[in-house]
């Protein structure tokens, strides 16, 4: 009761600071509303002439992003496996790869593109494998927590009946976070399509390039072109995903 | 004046704001190796000459700085020329100043002691390249920056152009992010030519130390005017100038220029005013020709 | 085995394997399509000599740029960092919740409605953390007030998505015990289900604290005065020992706030 | 008293859980539900405080239709109907206290029960309550750190501390031992008896149906096959109920 | 045979489940385990396979210490045991039939069982066990689809699909009704008589325990105050093991 307490005004306490360190002032926001609206009104009516001309991109985004998000992807199960106390119960292993998870996850786009450049030039590869080693952070990350969320029930029975550690993994394991690896997958998959910045640093275009060229042209509504156009393949996405998670699992 | 988007209008706008803390918005400019660019002394050499506190804030976007001195979150911005060409236009911003810098020496990069408000693009070819000339570009794969890059499209691409050759359908273009990727690229051979600004190879000179002799100055483009110092259009004349005074100040000051040179490697500033920039306008108007 | 048995062994259903078949031709169509117009790996000449170069760059950080006297260096960035981060997932932590039971399948009796939530979350997902930071540098000027705001603001979106899906993953049967003794709505949220989601939602907040902690880019644009930006600039400058310090400070910092959120979590749950 | 008309239930997966039932249970009664597994028992008992909404028919309550009951009304309801699950339905991460409390929230205020504000006389009952489930002493462990017996016994003192005029209990004491299952039943007697209350159990005992029900209603396959006062239910009807196993065309009946 | 050699199991939260238990099972016994809830019947059998690591003493299995077992010995000690669990331990998610097959994966070579390609005798088998407890018509449904006592009938097949040589039951009837007890005990009565298969069983009845133990244990507060042939299980000796409740510093004893 008292540690709760305790954490909950250490908690308090960080965000008091924090906004005093950070001049955080809700007054000047009130007052700062109003000019949103001019950077909203330059957005209406979204370019529709734009859309054919983002066609391309896009699906070249998506199919950069479909190798790079599977590759990340597959490469993050055994990682989230082995980072999960309740799969591998030693210390000796799941501290590494944990340790190893979060150290990926900390490179910046940019150094990834710093160091793919020189070895694999710049295009399509350097890309998808860019997409690959983000996608790898948060599948991995996302995946091991629901690993270790688990009903231990199941995973109690396949060692009673003497399942060797694959096969418990896969009877006990694999069925429980199925249906949650599936949707971070295609949520990172997600990001990938609407936050495909990292393309453009390695020269491999896509979508996220042209928003950047709109945005340096101040083509606002040009901007709320591409960002319909990915609200749509999102939904899309959505919908595919929602479909396979049910029909699938 | 705001979104007035009429010169004139901007240009004859109220001269009544009269800041009592000066707001700026400092964005490094690509074409220098910077590295430091804190806030803190640029804000401090400032005060002292105005007597009013100073905020100086250093972003990675001129974006930001364009939109906040529209919204009046900012009194004074450094913009590079296009992006001043485009807020003026708004009405967002009028020029005051440019950065001086050291002019570059073609051969190895290094600096001139030449202090100019310019600098230019080139573009490059890898040494042993059989690309001779413009002309021989035809067909070959450039690598470009952002379309609205001086240094990186506009300048070279217009140009171009003048010589006959298209930089959208007589070549094949890559646009990469970063002078650097470009200049990467080209020594990788994934492109045959780029467009950077002189001397971009400086940046890489630690991974590639033989940079210079790899690669070959195909063409130098005319000049490109340096980074512009901006305020809002409604600040007061009196203002203004005293802005101005204050800078070009810090720039003679021997003090002052060891500071501003080190962490923002400016070497001094200069009075401008809005027309040196019709050049810009000229090519940008140019490079929309480019394609069709 | 009896002939009866065999006989009536119940079959797979015939409309689950027809979908099955489908969607996994789907997925193969889709896999296809994207693996046709691969171009081929080839390593470069120049690779060695310049990973190298940032590699040993890397491993000499800068040391400084540690601490400055003017108060600009890695320490009081990361400060800096850390404030925004941690106003900016409060931010978000609180404001994802409604749209988090909004969007969860089953908080409401109608699909219709849950999935206006969730396309709501999307719709602010798809929105550039760019053009977020634009708007609020345009309302509040540039600095760590608009950093807070544009992360704030734009990690509902994922918060909300994966809190509502924590929601959709629990055990209901707790909620119906509840329901079942005449406790309303928000009462069944407070006895059961928050107590069930919530170690997923403190993990899911802390790990989103360090993406933000993370953000440089957002950071950088918004001038918020962190991290972001003198990272960027030293990335951009090819400047790798300084690259190193930072990247250094960034994961000794995220550890630090991992062994202490961890602790935290175990002290909650 | 609580009334059904014309009820039918069909899973969203098309099996039909209960068919066309009319049935009357009067106050005051003692009713146990008996059929084989997977006959619809549950079904049939969670469409009284609609947790499974039907798909057919209407359900009263004291003369009020709960399958029409919205918000407020549906509330009131609902916390006069006490429940005890199969599978015991607690929140496993919250201690055995505040789980038995959580019965009681229909009593107060939103935001007192959010504060955690319960009167002393509700921590009393509740304390009371796992008393007499034999559990007081694990009143302030995880719920999670029970035997399954003791977490059925919570589960059962939590519909004890909600003071409901019915109590539906499914199942009650499945996993309990003879002991506790004696007491159990005898408590569910006891407030039955003195206090007038409802009770309607799910139960596979015969033996136990015998001694403590007033009437048996025999379930097969979703349809109430038997239905009568105790003395009828000989063992001849109870062998008609479970008799043989269910045939699969009359489990099976996937809906049209 | 199954030896437990001065067995001893605190809970990390101090809670006591076996005090220095000493106990030998001879194969083929069928052993019926009762106590009340709480009394650490579950832990008993738990600790068997394992699934409980005992803080004290040694279990031996055949002759071979399952406590100092690793690796390949270890799984296969537990292949050899079948347990059926008192809260069913299904995967909610997979199909019934996939749960079942799960019992079957220690006898193949682990890529076989990951590529889902068990032989055709497994499949049988397993649609075979689901038919002895009644419900192969559900083989494709998912786990959550069906009701309490049928999930339990799942955990049961799964069990006897495995075909071990001794089998744990933790309450394998609780949830069903008498005519799938009846069944389910006959079945496991059987196949220990016919295969010799040692049989361990925690019940709550009494005259289930007399019909088919051949040997019946009494376990309260950790410790077994009764052990003996069937015949020896009296009435009076039934209730000196639930007799009184057990009393709280008796339950309540925390490791000191
Ligand atoms: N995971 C656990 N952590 C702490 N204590 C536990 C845990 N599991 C069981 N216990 C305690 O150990 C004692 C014995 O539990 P056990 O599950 O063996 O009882 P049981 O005889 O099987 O009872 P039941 O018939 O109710 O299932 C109980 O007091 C219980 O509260
Ligand atoms: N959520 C569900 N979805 C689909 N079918 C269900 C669901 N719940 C129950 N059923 C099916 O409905 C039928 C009746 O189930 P119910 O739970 O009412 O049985 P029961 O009489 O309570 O059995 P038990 O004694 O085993 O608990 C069963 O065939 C069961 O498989
Ligand atoms: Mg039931
Ligand atoms: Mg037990």
């Amino acid at each position: 009761m008292i540690r709760n307490f305790l954490t909950f005004v250490f908690v308090i306490i960080l965000i008091w600071g924090s906004a005093i360190k950070t001049g955080v002032s809700f007054s000047s926001f009130v007052r700062g509303l109003p000019n949103m609206w001019t950077l909203i009104a330059e957005m209406f009516p979204p370019n529709w002439h734009y859309f054919s001309y983002i066609t391309k991109p896009m699906l070249e985004t998506i199919r950069m992003a479909v190798l790079g998000t599977t590759a990340g992807g597959v490469a993050a199960i055994p990682f989230a496996l082995f980072s999960s106390r309740n799969v591998v119960r030693m210390p000796m292993i799941y501290y590494p790869a944990r340790f190893m998870m979060n150290l990926i996850r900390t490179i910046p786009e940019l150094l990834l593109a710093a160091l793919f450049v020189p070895i694999l030039g710049i295009g399509e590869i350097p890309g998808i494998l860019a997409i690959a080693v983000f996608s790898f952070g948060i599948i991995a990350k996302l995946a091991y927590e629901s690993v270790e969320a688990i009903d231990t029930g199941p995973l109690e029975a396949m060692t009673a009946v003497g399942a060797n550690k694959i096969q418990w993994i896969f009877f006990g394991v694999v069925p429980q976070v199925t249906a949650q690896f599936m949707s971070y997958f295609l949520y990172s998959f997600e990001i990938n399509i609407r936050s495909a910045a990292i393309l453009g640093y390695v020269g491999a275009g896509g979508i996220g390039l042209y928003l950047n060229n709109t945005l340096s042209f101040f083509q606002y509504d040009r901007v709320l072109t591409i960002i319909i156009y990915t609200l749509v393949v999102v939904i899309v996405i959505d919908f595919i995903s929602n479909k396979i998670r049910e029909k699938l699992l | 004046a705001c979104g007035s988007g009429n010169e004139k209008t901007s240009g004859e706008a109220k001269d009544d704001y009269v800041p009592k803390e000066l707001k700026i918005g400092f964005v490094p400019s690509q074409n220098a190796d910077t590295l430091e660019a804190k806030a803190k002394p640029l804000a401090n050499l400032l005060q002292k000459e105005l007597k009013i506190p100073v905020k100086v804030t250093v972003t990675t976007d001129y974006n930001g700085v364009v939109e906040a001195l529209g919204s009046k979150q900012l009194d004074l911005g450094f913009l590079p020329p296009t992006d001043y060409v485009m807020a003026h236009k708004k009405g967002y911003a009028d020029v005051l100043l440019q950065a001086l810098r050291y002019g570059v020496n073609p051969k190895d990069g290094s600096n001139t002691s030449q202090l100019v408000d310019w600098y230019k693009s080139i573009i490059l070819v890898r040494k042993d390249s059989n690309i001779k000339s413009l002309k021989d570009l035809k067909g070959k794969t450039i690598g470009w920056q952002s379309p609205t890059s001086s240094a990186g499209y506009v300048w070279a691409a217009v140009e171009m152009k003048k010589h006959g050759i298209d930089a959208q359908k007589d070549v094949k273009g890559v646009q990469l992010q970063g002078h650097d990727k470009a200049i990467e690229a080209l020594l990788n051979g994934d492109v045959d030519a780029v467009a950077v600004f002189s001397d971009a190879r400086n940046i890489v000179k630690g991974e590639y130390p033989d940079v210079f002799k790899k690669t070959r100055v195909l063409y130098t483009t005319a000049k490109i005017p340096n980074d512009t110092i901006s305020v809002r259009p409604d600040m007061s004349k009196k203002w203004k100038d005293k802005i101005a005074n204050a800078f070009v100040k810090i720039g003679k000051d021997p003090k002052g220029r060891k500071i501003i040179e080190s962490i923002y490697s400016h070497v001094g500033y200069t009075k401008s005013k809005d027309s040196h920039f019709d050049i810009v306008r000229q090519y940008n108007e140019k490079v929309k020709d480019i394609g069709k | 085995m009896n002939q009866a048995v065999i006989n009536k062994t119940p079959k797979k259903p015939l409309k689950r394997r027809i979908k099955n078949w489908t969607i996994l031709i789907a997925v193969v169509l889709i896999y296809l399509w994207a693996f046709i117009g691969m171009p081929d790996i080839n390593i470069k000449d120049s690779a060695g000599q310049a990973i190298k170069a940032i590699i040993s760059g890397l491993f000499h950080p800068d040391w400084g740029y540690i601490y400055d006297p003017g108060g600009e260096d890695l320490i009081h960035a990361l400060m800096e960092t850390l404030a925004i981060a941690v106003l900016g997932t409060f931010i978000s932590a609180i404001l994802c919740l409604p749209f988090a039971f909004w969007a969860a399948r089953n908080m409401s009796k109608h699909q219709w409605i849950s999935n206006a939530g969730k396309f709501v979350l999307s719709a602010i997902r798809v929105f550039p953390e760019l053009i977020m930071a634009l708007l609020f540098i345009k309302s509040v000027g540039l600095g760590p007030f608009a950093g807070i705001l544009a992360l704030g603001f734009h990690s509902v979106g994922m918060l909300g998505k994966l809190f509502g899906e924590a929601i959709e993953n629990m055990d209901f049967g707790a909620a119906e015990a509840l329901t079942a003794s005449g406790a309303n709505r928000i009462q069944t949220l407070w006895f059961a289900v928050i107590p069930q989601v919530m170690p997923a939602f403190l993990s899911y907040t802390l790990y989103r604290f360090e993406i933000s902690v993370r953000s440089a880019a957002i950071l950088g644009i918004v001038g918020a005065g962190g991290i972001g930006a003198p990272l960027i600039f030293a990335l951009n400058a090819h400047s790798w020992n300084r690259v190193g310090i930072i990247l250094l400070g960034i994961i000794i910092m995220v550890t630090v706030i991992d062994f202490i959120s961890g602790s935290i979590r175990k002290r909650l749950v | 008293m609580i009334e059904f008309k014309n009820v039918s239930k069909v899973y969203p997966n098309g099996t039909v859980g209960l068919k066309n039932i009319n049935l009357t249970i009067e106050r005051g009664d003692f009713v146990v539900i008996v059929g084989l597994s997977g006959a619809g028992k549950s079904t049939l008992l969670r469409s009284i405080n609609r947790l499974h909404d039907i798909t057919e028919g209407e359900i009263l309550i004291d003369g009020k239709s709960i399958t029409a009951a919205r918000g407020k009304s549906l509330l009131s309801i609902r916390r006069d109907i006490g429940m005890i699950f199969q599978n015991f339905n607690l929140v496993k991460r919250s201690t055995v206290l505040r789980n038995v409390l959580s019965g009681r929230v229909g009593y107060h205020s939103t935001i007192r029960t959010l504060l955690g504000l319960f009167p002393k006389h509700d921590i009393e009952l509740a304390l009371n309550a796992l008393e007499r489930v034999n559990i007081k002493d694990k009143a302030y462990h995880r719920a999670d750190e029970l035997s399954g017996g003791q977490q059925q016994r919570v589960s059962i003192a939590r519909a004890l501390a909600q003071e409901a005029k019915i109590i539906l209990a499914d199942e009650p004491v499945a996993s309990l031992d003879p002991l506790t299952t004696r007491q159990v039943m005898d408590d569910l007697k006891r407030i039955n008896r003195e206090l007038g209350i409802t009770t309607i159990v799910n139960l596979h005992f015969i033996d136990l149906a015998r001694e403590y029900a007033t009437r048996v209603i025999g379930v097969r396959a979703g349809e109430i096959v038997f239905d009568g006062p105790v003395e009828e239910a000989t063992d001849e009807k109870f062998s008609e109920i479970y008799g043989k196993p269910i045939d699969e065309d009359e489990l099976l009946g996937e809906a049209k």
